[in-house]
């Protein structure tokens, strides 16, 4: 028996009266990288998002369900959000660094988290090694963040969320806004952040996907339409949707 | 954020002293006397504070019965409707007078008369006559430069006389604007405050002397000895009224234009002193 | 050629209304400042007016108008400040918050008079607060919030909601997230339009007519209870109420000088934020 | 511990939010207390005074002895000086709009726009001091009257005040106008001019409409320059040469002076209301045609 991280059952999501996500039964492991691939409008940022509770605001989503982080249940309101976002990190498609310095980029969650201000430079220092930033960036700290490149604002991105030691990072199609070479540095950083995290990526990239997934769901029209090992998924889908979409032939 | 409520709180509770600043309203005629009166006033008493707005009389009057002056300045008396909204209120009310006012008839000098009786004026104001012609011989309309309803001087002017203004009288702003408008148009009469036309009144002008069946004698308003003797027909005292209730707070004001001084500003600015 | 003449007709109706309206205001700057340039002088803002305002200064006048300012930020800021974020941020979308929107943008068109009208019967009748600096400075205040709110709510706007996700996901409450990302990153264009408003309100003299101003005062405004003289009040009391219009013209036109200044240097203030916070990006 | 610094945050958080949402509504029930205080204010008039006398009646004469409250002379001159201001502002004001969105170079527009924007900006009573010092006397000189202080130089200066407005919302218009459209204009073999006058500007008009609107807007809620400069006369305006009196200006004029909680004193709130309901009709009006505006282009 692995060792489930996140727990979907029998998960609906709408918006006002329109049903995105149908009947979604997933579970998360620890410390692998499940990935979630699917047609564009399919669902599957909506159910990444739905993980840390980031429809709160969207005002008229519903979701049904039950949604567990360990055997915690995530939408329990005496559950704080704070902790769930805490524990589930999420770095987006575009890197968004905030209008800060580098430096208070990562120091700005443990300030608000009330980490010990004498432990604040020495996480900083290693979330930026432990995403391959600091060599890059060590000597310039007080930089801008905005005046970092592309594939380096996103490492950052995830050094932020890294930092402050979460137990799962979300990732939404992270590196569509980058380059290749930037990509293949991310796409290191994932293999390497999977011994300590789990991280859960929706991407649109195939190989993207087979080369760093333990897991694959592929979903479609709302609905999860298979689940298995990259393995599993790549070469020997049990559906014809699947196969279909593995293979290139839409979406 | 939280320093700009903060901040607004401040401002509320800091609003004191209001012993220290008299509020002086009304009466365009009297306004430009009163900014005097208190320029000397400052030197004497600098730690009290004197605001003035002119308008009209009614202004004035309405002003202390709303309870946002403590002095009415008003060239006429106080009218019995207005007396009854005061004893409505329970306020009551005292007069003091401190100055005494003639209202001067402007025209361009380019019209050929130098005097007017109250016949013809009342005629004129009615809007019975509407051309210079039956008076002056020239073929010019008339046109009527008054205040507004709300003046004193309006009103002193429309009782006096006994009439109803032509609606075709126009209602200027002030007794100034209504110099300005003569002295452009050279077919216009107006009234204005004695005080308007002493000094620097600008060339142009002429102010009309006034005669009536009992005077024959034509009188100017400028004739300081004939308004001494009461014999001008428009001349009328310059009221302050005050909420008795606040007499000892604006007590200082009214003592320094009793004074010598005073006297002499007032006189100086144009207008008569009380006898 | 009948139609290359009415090229010509037309180049000209557009260039010529052009030139009409660059005239405009070419002469009303060059009207005022040729002529009141000279009455302008270190005296003339730092006195007293005297006998009977036909010599002097318009000092108290500029005080006056300087704390009705002050009177008007501290209440117009914060609460518009606050009903923007609060529309922008925590309002749901729906049906009544968009009534609410339209009916403050149109509030923005009401005839400034009627805000006079109603800072009347609210502050110096209801609130008891008589006519004074407070009162008027609330009246205008009421005024200035609807643009407040209005160009607030476009600078929150322009925040992309990738910036609140980005503290959001971190563990950021939306509280935190408005006062560490959204309010810091829409600050130039809040100032922008904080500043521009309040230029607007410097100048405005309906709705203080009956709220406060006053002809003339003999000492400087000190509390908030007492009556002021403003500027652009000073600059009507000259030229329609004043005795002697023709000595005091001078200082009417003076008076239309500094006002002008004041108003155009707030402008440029605001414009040069503006200007520098768009190149930054 | 850390439980107990998410739990005061997300109190922080909540108190805040009550915060801004009491604010908010605060804000916005003191703008709607305005409307309910002109209604108020406005019920109490027409217990005394009926309605059919306040919109039939031809005399506004609070002073006399029969008070007579008609508002007919007073809508009848700010309607008066408000179409004036139209008849000169709309004209000047999208042409202007076309020149800078058609034929102006960039260098010219950079120079232009503050220009507009400056306009905007100068204080309606130094409007008004210019209409009394500069634009009246060349009203009487032109017209060989004695006195300038008339519904045309009010229109004048109001036409000015709402220029900004006509011309910045009118070239936002003609800007908005896809490029396609003149471009298939130009493919039939239409010219610059034909383009603009038959493509351009009738593709605009929702916008230029909003623009006319809202800059009627201003120019019917304007105070001090029409009180300065139109001479104040309170009788059924005959022309453009006659003084008129306001609505503005008879609530500027007549508000200080009136005792509170009097007929008087509810009837400048009744006005005030038929103006608030004026404006509030046209600037709705103005902002459904900015509204078609949008949708039509988005």
């Amino acid at each position: 028996m692995e060792n489930m991280k996140i727990s979907v059952n029998n998960m609906n999501l709408y918006f006002g009266k329109k049903q995105i996500l149908k009947d979604i039964n997933i579970n998360f492991k620890t410390k692998k990288v499940t990935s979630l691939i699917g047609p564009s409008g399919c669902g599957k940022s909506t159910l990444l998002r739905s993980l840390n509770r980031m429809h709160d605001l969207t005002t008229d989503a519903i979701i049904e369900g039950v949604l567990k982080l360990d055997d915690k249940d995530i939408y329990d309101k005496q559950n704080s959000i704070i902790d769930i976002r805490k524990r589930v990190g999420m770095v987006f498609q575009k890197p968004n660094p905030l209008p800060k310095s580098i430096y208070e980029n990562l120091a700005y969650a443990l300030n608000i988290h009330k980490f010990p201000k004498e432990k604040i430079p020495a996480l900083i220092e290693s979330a930026l090694k432990e995403s391959y930033l600091w060599d890059e960036v060590k000597d310039e700290l007080k930089k801008p963040a905005v005046k970092l490149s592309g594939g380096q604002q996103q490492r950052l991105c995830i050094a932020r969320t890294v930092v402050l030691r979460p137990e799962v990072i979300l990732m939404d199609e992270p590196c569509s806004a980058l380059d290749p070479i930037s990509t293949n540095k991310i796409e290191k950083l994932i293999m390497s952040l999977k011994n300590d995290y789990t991280i859960i990526i929706v991407t649109h990239n195939m190989q993207q996907a087979q080369r760093i997934s333990d897991d694959v769901a592929f979903m479609y029209m709302g609905e999860l339409v298979e689940f298995g090992t990259a393995d599993q998924i790549f070469k020997n889908p049990q559906k014809e949707l699947t196969k279909n979409y593995v293979n290139g032939h839409f979406g | 954020m939280k320093w700009c409520f903060a901040g607004l709180l401040l401002l509320f509770v800091s609003c004191s002293n209001d012993e220290k600043s008299i509020k002086i309203k009304g009466s365009d005629t009297e306004v430009n006397l009163a900014v005097v009166v208190a320029e000397s006033f400052h030197i004497h008493k600098p730690e009290i504070s004197v605001s003035i707005s002119g308008g009209g009389s009614g202004l004035g009057i309405a002003s202390l019965l709303n309870g946002t002056a403590d002095i009415a300045n008003s060239s006429r008396r106080i009218k019995e409707e207005e007396m009854q909204l005061f004893q409505k209120k329970g306020i009551r009310i005292d007069s003091f007078v401190f100055a005494q006012d003639a209202i001067a008839f402007v025209i361009s000098d380019e019209l050929p008369i130098d005097s007017i009786s109250i016949q013809h004026l009342s005629a004129i104001l009615k809007g019975s006559y509407r051309n210079w012609k039956a008076l002056t011989g020239i073929d010019k309309p008339i046109n009527i430069y008054g205040r507004q309803s709300n003046s004193g001087t309006y009103d002193f002017v429309k009782e006096i006389l006994g009439i109803e203004f032509t609606p075709y009288a126009k209602q200027m702003n002030g007794n100034a604007q209504i110099l300005e408008a003569i002295k452009a148009d050279h077919s216009g009469i107006g009234y204005v405050g004695s005080g308007y036309v002493t000094k620097d009144s600008g060339n142009g002008l002429k102010v009309l002397s006034i005669y009536s069946d009992n005077h024959p004698h034509a009188v100017s308003p400028l004739n300081r000895e004939m308004i001494a003797a009461g014999k001008y027909y428009f001349q009328r005292p310059l009221f302050q009224y005050y909420k008795s209730s606040s007499f000892l707070k604006i007590k200082p004001f009214l003592d320094f234009e009793k004074t010598k001084e005073g006297q002499l500003i007032i006189q100086s600015s144009g207008y008569y002193p009380i006898l | 050629m009948k139609k290359k003449i009415l090229y010509i007709f037309n180049w000209i109706l557009l260039t010529g209304s052009t030139v009409i309206v660059t005239l405009f205001l070419g002469v009303i700057l060059f009207d005022i400042f040729s002529k009141g340039l000279s009455s302008v002088s270190w005296s003339f803002i730092s006195k007293f007016p005297g006998n009977g305002m036909t010599t002097g200064g318009i000092l108290p006048a500029i005080i006056g108008t300087f704390l009705l300012t002050i009177v008007t930020t501290l209440f117009a800021v914060p609460f518009g400040v606050t009903c923007a974020i609060y529309l922008n941020e925590y309002a749901k979308p729906s049906l009544l918050t968009n009534i609410i929107r339209a009916s403050i943008r149109n509030l923005a068109g009401i005839p400034s008079i009627i805000y006079g009208l109603f800072g009347l019967a609210l502050f110096v009748q209801s609130l008891r607060m008589g006519t004074s600096v407070l009162s008027a400075g609330l009246t205008l205040g009421l005024l200035s919030l609807p643009y407040i709110i209005t160009t607030t709510e476009e600078a929150l706007k322009r925040i992309p909601n990738s910036m609140r996700e980005a503290t959001l996901a971190l563990g950021a409450t939306q509280f935190e997230t408005i006062r560490d990302v959204v309010l810091p990153k829409s600050l130039p264009g809040i100032l922008t339009g904080v500043i521009l408003t309040l230029s607007r309100a410097a100048g405005e003299t309906a709705p203080i007519l009956f709220t406060g101003v006053a002809f003339y005062i003999n000492t400087l405004t000190a509390s908030l209870n007492q009556e002021f003289m403003a500027l652009p009040y000073h600059l009507y009391m000259l030229s329609t109420q004043h005795n002697s219009i023709e000595t005091v013209r001078p200082l009417a036109y003076g008076t239309s000088v500094v006002l002008i200044l004041l108003v155009f240097t707030m402008n440029i203030v605001a414009f040069y934020i503006r200007f520098k916070h768009r190149t930054q990006e | 511990m850390i439980k107990s610094n998410s739990e005061k945050r997300e109190k922080i958080d909540w108190l805040f939010k009550q915060l801004f949402k009491f604010t908010g509504f605060a804000t916005i029930a003191l703008l709607g207390g305005i409307f309910l205080m002109l209604i108020y204010n406005s019920i109490s008039f027409f217990a005394n005074v009926s309605p059919i006398d306040f919109f039939t009646g031809s005399q506004w004469d609070p002073g006399s002895a029969t008070s007579k409250y008609s508002i007919i002379p007073l809508l009848a001159s700010t309607g008066l000086v408000a179409i004036g201001s139209m008849l000169i502002a709309v004209p000047l004001g999208i042409f202007t709009a076309a020149f800078l969105s058609e034929l102006a170079p960039k260098k010219l527009q950079t120079f232009l726009k503050p220009v507009i924007e400056m306009l905007a900006a100068i204080p309606s009573v130094a409007i008004g001091f210019l209409g009394i010092v500069l634009v009246g006397p060349g009203i009487a000189k032109i017209f060989g009257i004695e006195n300038g202080l008339n519904a045309l130089n009010g229109s004048v200066l109001l036409a000015v005040m709402a220029l900004p407005t006509i011309i910045t919302i009118s070239e936002d218009a003609i800007n908005a106008v896809p490029k396609s459209h003149r471009e298939a204009s130009f493919a039939l073999g239409a010219n610059k001019w034909e383009t603009m006058f038959q493509v351009t500007l009738p593709a605009a008009l929702p916008g230029l409409i909003a623009a006319v609107l809202l800059g009627l807007g201003r120019a019917l809620g304007e105070t001090m320059t029409v009180l300065m400069a139109t001479g104040n006369a309170s009788v059924l305006p005959e022309g453009f040469l006659d003084s008129i009196r306001t609505i503005t200006a008879t609530i500027a004029i007549e508000m200080g002076e009136v005792p509170y909680q009097t007929t008087h004193y509810y009837a400048l709130f009744a006005i005030a209301a038929v103006l608030f309901m004026i404006t509030l009709l046209i600037n709705f009006l103005g902002e459904y045609f900015a509204n078609r505006l949008r949708k039509f282009h988005a």
